[in-house]
């Protein structure tokens, strides 16, 4: 360990401590994380139940293809995340490499497709605001739905940009051999962010997308 | 850690409280030591300056509401001066002074010294979280000088997403970036007590006033971001226009309400618990006995950090909220009382066949027991429904929760740092101007918001800039207690800054309190805070030496 | 209103006395535990000051029994004020059925009021003393809160919605309407007073004045101005449902679910056709968002709400 | 440091759990099961949330700490939803419960 003196810091006695204090950081920044999506959970579940049928009427107006799509490969990053973290464990430097570009690239393929489906809404005017319109019944509430699902997947693409260029980070890091079978403390807590992301998705999904399609 | 008598490192300490050897203040005098620190000690000093800055401009504002509501026209300045008069009040004092007050400035310093550790579990990250407020004040600061903010500190919607037309944009950024500083904070402070403590030193023997803040913490990692996100929202609401609070879009505007006040009226209790840990620590020093009901103390801030989640309603009785929740809101309020009174009454029977002695942070101690006490009971008023629908947002809320967050949280930032000023500068503060400060301000607080409780039970409403004649006398009462609190206010700056120079050099245990931060720690402490990580060996307050160390 | 100095406020309501008297017995709680307390801290701190820098007090421990009282004992008292405070918060915020009923629309800064019989006021709310009043309100724009501290009165006035409150006062006089809630730049120069009355003045004060239309008739004019009347009519295979005697009663939409035909449901109507549509019926209203204002459609409902009384149009 | 490493098999059988359950969640959806059709999706949901809590995140094989504050973060959400709910549900209701007259 002498040879690497960033890998313990000043203030704490041993390199378990210092572990566990950044997962149970990283836990309780996840905590927050979901009380930061659950505000907007909350306004989605009030309309929801307010508005039921414009709901699904604006549920209707996305593409259950791309989400279904969007949503395997936000699995396959998770898992390759997974292996990323387990190779840390590991020490393989180059696994890790591997692995978290693989994640990178499925995170970006999420955005593309993401992408493409913002740019059909703003194209047919559904993006909420001063060109919006809708012809159809309950056009105001439609609008309201469409909000939160701009917010919400808005606010999940932003965190998985973030996430992204932590792991750019990573990648960095781990070529230059930081990272070992004794010391991998950032690649597990950015795999905790991650798949926490991950999470926030699973349930947007069928929130946003499979409502009233039957 | 014994007795005195006992204590090996007696002489080291003395040595390095007398100045001969290196502390925290004179490791480094660059400014790039000072603003790239990562030691918890500097940090809190940055904060220091920040939230004395940040409390003399939300004063000035109050000076101004005061003064013009001297009389009953609407004389001094416009309508819409006002509203932003008392709206920047109101944002400043809540996000830049009151909120970061305690826990940044002493349980940034006092934690890691309390607990045994070398720093917070992360500096970096602590540091970040300075640099995060200072940017929250740099946008509040620029809504203030573009032209001020007319909403009030509680952002309703519609008025704030659609109708106002001033800087509320700025001003939102700026405090959800400062709710950033305040929630790693919070998670700086959970992660460092339950991770870092030293060797011996057991939930049960930790100082109440870390127990506080780690309540504070619970509160500050759950309910920031949930304002955080709506105030996102009221954002989006203003530049696009989506609906969500707009009730002309099909929006419901007390949606905001309920999202705004789960994380708002806990935020009470971030400055309240604070403050109660403060006085916890004072009054077993200066009744130089045991705290009496220790669990009770500690248990009773986890239940306020925990209940004060569920009654935010009770700022909603009128709004037009269900009846029902009301009724719920109304229940769990009452219960949130509970913990509150077992606090006052412990730290009273703590006094009880004590050793008392008056030094000016017991003086500001009991007075903080004093206002909280009234604070407290007239929040009972706010809790009981039909009570409420008369007093709700009228000054009997206006006095009510200055006696809670101006009496109780204040008096209790003062106390703490006149107790802790000989620790964290190595000097002690002019006791008698101290002790007279602490009577000048209790005096000038009664005086400027008892008058408001019979105000706000005659009808005033809150954030009136005209208001009917009858109202004048009571007003003028007022005014001439918040000049009184000024003057109160501006003492201690001085004297605190006279004493950096010509204040006597203070002894490592200045007080003869207990505590890790007295006993083992020199006045200012080095710069790694201990020698040798300390060993705990028994519980807090042992003011009482045990027979078998005699 | 008395312009004098005082530390209680007027009481002209039959609520006032009794949230006062709730008032008193929690100043008489509070009172005796800060005294309680005052006086406690003031003798331990005299009887037990420190006399030497050496004593050294004994410890006393924990006592489960006396955490406990002081635990229970405010509990207790606190419990008392819910159940006595929600008890008087439910009477006054549900009001007798025969309680008269005038509309208040809320508008930055002033308060517009109707009465049923056609008589409009601005900033000004004239009632007969001993009559329960029930004031249904709504806004243009932002939230305001109706309040007249006289009666212990408020209510939040929400946009998008009405919300109701009532009272009946006691004693004729002037008294003071203020708005509550912070509602921008004239906030507080949003006032008003509500005039108390004896029966026989209040009478003549409707008499009195211009020669007012009642609301149902503006409203009636209304309904045939916006060609509401061209589907709403009293026929089979109208266009749209008849208004005649729905008032008040059920009424089963396409969904299958149903509502009470009430002033909410009007004006959700009015705004937004397609959110309730009554079954056996198309989805071919357009919206009147825009084109009516909120006091105009409270005079359309008062004209519907006539409909449902005489049985006949 | 002794933590536990999980092996790569358990981490490619969560993730054909996943795959199948994000299949069955979009199939399930286009089924006509009235108010179930929520349930089902939410609850597929947070069996998919689960498992990459636990095996993902490890917390299967975390210290209880982590569980306290996972469980604490889902409670206040669940507090923040269901509190709300209680004003959006009964507002609607009568204003007065009936038989409500405790100190007439």
């Amino acid at each position: 360990m002498a040879s690497q003196p960033h890998t313990l810091q000043h203030h704490f006695e041993d390199l378990e401590q210092q572990f566990e204090s950044s997962s149970l950081g990283m836990w309780a920044f996840l905590v927050t994380e979901i009380l930061f999506f659950g505000g907007l959970f909350t306004g989605y579940l009030v309309y929801r139940t307010k508005f039921p049928e414009a709901f699904h009427l604006g549920s209707s107006l996305l593409d259950v293809q791309l989400g279904a799509i969007n949503t395997a490969v936000l699995i396959c990053s998770s898992l390759t995340m997974a292996l990323a973290v387990y190779w840390a464990q590991k020490g393989d430097k180059n696994k890790i490499v591997l692995f978290l570009s693989l994640t990178i690239v499925l995170g970006a393929a999420f955005l593309g497709v993401k992408a493409v489906e913002y740019s059909h809404k703003i194209h047919h005017h559904l993006l909420p605001g001063d060109g919006f319109t809708f012809e159809g019944p309950f056009a105001d509430q439609v609008r309201i739905f469409l909000s939160f699902y701009f917010t919400m997947t808005g606010m999940h693409a932003f965190h998985m940009v973030i996430g992204i260029g932590l792991m750019i980070y990573l990648i960095v890091r781990a070529r230059q051999g930081w990272y070992s079978s004794e010391y991998n403390t950032p690649v597990e807590m950015i795999g905790l962010y991650w798949h926490f992301v991950d999470i926030v998705w699973i349930y947007l999904f069928p929130l946003l997308y499979l409502i009233g399609r039957h | 850690m014994g007795t005195a008598v006992f204590n090996p490192r007696e002489d080291q300490l003395a040595e390095h409280t007398n100045g001969s050897t290196k502390n925290y203040l004179n490791a480094g005098f660059s400014a790039k030591s000072w603003l790239l620190t990562i030691d918890h000690k500097r940090i809190a000093i940055l904060y220091l300056l920040s939230i004395t800055f940040f409390f003399f401009i939300g004063g000035i504002f109050a000076v101004l509401i005061r003064l013009e509501l001297l009389t009953p026209q609407g004389d001094l300045m416009q309508a819409e001066t006002y509203n932003k008069m008392f709206t920047m009040h109101g944002m400043v004092m809540i996000f830049f002074f009151l909120i970061p007050s305690i826990p940044a400035v002493l349980g940034n310093f006092l934690i890691p010294l309390m607990i045994g550790a070398k720093d917070l579990a992360f500096p970096r990250l602590n540091l970040l979280s300075w640099y995060i407020y200072f940017i929250g004040g740099l946008f509040t600061l620029a809504a203030i000088v573009f032209g001020g903010v007319d909403t009030g500190w509680t952002f309703y919607t519609p008025h704030s997403s659609t109708y106002s037309n001033t800087n509320v944009i700025l001003a939102a950024v700026g405090v959800f970036v400062s709710g950033f500083s305040s929630i790693l904070t919070g998670l700086n402070f959970l992660v460092t007590i339950h991770k870092m403590r030293a060797p011996g030193l057991t939930w049960f023997r930790l100082p109440l006033f870390v127990w506080a803040h780690y309540a504070t913490s619970i509160i500050q990692v759950l309910g920031t971001p949930v304002v955080a996100i709506t105030i996102v929202l009221v954002g989006l609401e203003r530049l696009f226009h989506i609906g969500i609070f707009d009730p002309k879009l099909g929006g419901d505007p007390l949606l905001f309400q309920h999202l705004f006040w789960f994380y708002s009226h806990p935020a009470v209790y971030i400055m309240i618990l604070p403050a109660m840990g403060v006085i916890s620590e004072i009054v077993t020093c200066f009744a130089k006995k045991k705290i009496f009901g220790y669990s009770f103390i500690a248990f009773s801030s986890i239940a306020i950090a925990v209940l004060g989640f569920l009654v935010w309603g009770h700022h909603m009785f009128t709004s037009g909220q269900s009846n029902y929740a009301s009724l719920v809101f109304s229940f769990l309020s009452f219960l949130v009382a509970i913990p509150s009174a077992i606090k006052v009454f412990n730290w009273t029977a703590t006094l009880y066949k004590g050793s008392v002695s008056y030094q000016a942070p017991m003086l500001y101690a009991i007075g903080f027991i004093g206002l909280f006490t009234i604070g407290g009971l007239t929040g009972i008023f706010l809790g009981t429904l039909a009570v409420d629908v008369h007093v709700h947002d009228t000054y009997f809320v206006v006095a009510h929760f200055h006696y809670i967050m101006v009496g109780g949280a204040i008096m209790a930032y003062l106390g703490g740092m006149h107790f802790w000023w000989p620790k964290i500068t190595g000097r002690l503060y002019p006791e008698g101007w101290a002790r007279f400060s602490s009577l000048v301000i209790f005096v000038g607080f009664h005086l400027t918001f008892f008058p408001q409780f019979i105000v706000g039970y005659l009808g005033m409403p809150r954030r009136y800039h005209v208001y009917p004649d009858e109202f004048q006398i009571l007003n003028v009462l007022s005014t001439a207690g918040a000049t009184i609190l000024g003057i109160g206010y501006l003492i201690p700056l001085i004297y605190f800054l006279w004493s950096l120079r010509y204040g006597k050099k203070s002894s490592t245990n200045p007080w003869n309190a207990k505590g890790l931060e007295w006993e083992q720690a020199a006045s200012p402490p080095i710069k790694q805070n201990f020698e040798v990580t300390p060993v705990v060996l028994e519980d807090a307050y042992e003011y009482e030496p045990k027979v078998w160390l005699k | 209103m008395n312009k004098g100095f005082q530390l209680f406020p007027d009481q002209a309501s039959t609520m006032a006395g009794q949230v006062d008297a709730l008032y008193f017995f929690l100043i008489a709680v509070s009172v005796f535990f800060s005294v309680l307390i005052f006086f406690l801290i003031y003798l331990f701190a005299v009887r037990y000051r420190r006399r030497s820098e050496e004593e050294v007090p004994k410890e006393i421990p924990g006592l489960l029994k006396l955490e406990l009282v002081w635990s229970i004992i405010p509990l207790l008292l606190t419990m008392v004020a819910f159940a006595w405070g929600a008890s008087l918060y439910f009477d006054g915020y549900n009001p007798p059925d025969n309680a008269l009923e005038i509309y208040v629309v809320g508008k930055q800064w002033m308060w517009h009021i109707q009465h049923p019989t056609g008589q409009r006021e601005i900033n000004e709310l004239h009632v007969p003393m001993g009559q329960p009043i029930k004031l249904t309100m709504t806004t243009e724009d932002v939230i305001h809160s109706f309040y007249i501290p006289a009666f212990r009165m408020k209510k939040d006035v929400v946009p998008g919605r009405y919300t109701t409150m009532w009272f009946e006062a006691t004693k004729p006089g002037q008294y003071h309407l203020f708005c509550a809630e912070y509602c921008g730049t004239k906030h507080s120069e949003m006032i008003g007073k509500v005039v108390v009355q004896e029966p026989a003045d209040y009478q003549n004060w409707l008499s009195g004045g211009t020669a007012n239309e009642s609301l149902e008739v503006i409203g009636e004019k209304k309904f045939q101005q916006f060609a509401c009347h061209t589907c709403h009519v009293d026929k089979p295979n109208a266009r749209g449902p008849s208004l005649v005697g729905v008032y008040g009663k059920g009424v089963r939409l396409r969904d299958g679910r149903s509502v009470i035909v009430d002033e909410a449901y009007i004006r959700e109507s009015i705004l937004d056709p397609n959110a309730k549509i009554a079954a056996g019926y198309k989805p071919v209203m357009p919206t009147f968002k825009g084109q009516v204002s909120e006091v105009g459609i409270l005079q359309i409902t008062a004209y519907i709400k006539s409909l449902a009384q005489d049985g006949s149009n | 440091m002794a933590r536990h490493i999980v092996p790569t098999r358990v981490y490619y059988f969560i993730f054909i759990a996943l795959l199948i359950l994000t299949g069955t969640t979009v199939w399930v959806a286009f089924i006509d099961l009235g108010v179930m059709n929520n349930v089902v999706a939410l609850g597929i949901a947070t069996l998919k949330a689960m498992l990459v809590v636990l095996y993902f995140m490890h917390v299967r094989y975390s210290s209880k700490l982590t569980w306290v504050y996972l469980a604490a973060g889902f409670l206040f959400l669940v507090i923040l939803l269901s509190f709300t709910m209680s004003d959006f549900l009964t507002r609607h209701l009568l204003a007065v419960p009936q038989g409500w007259s405790l100190l007439q």
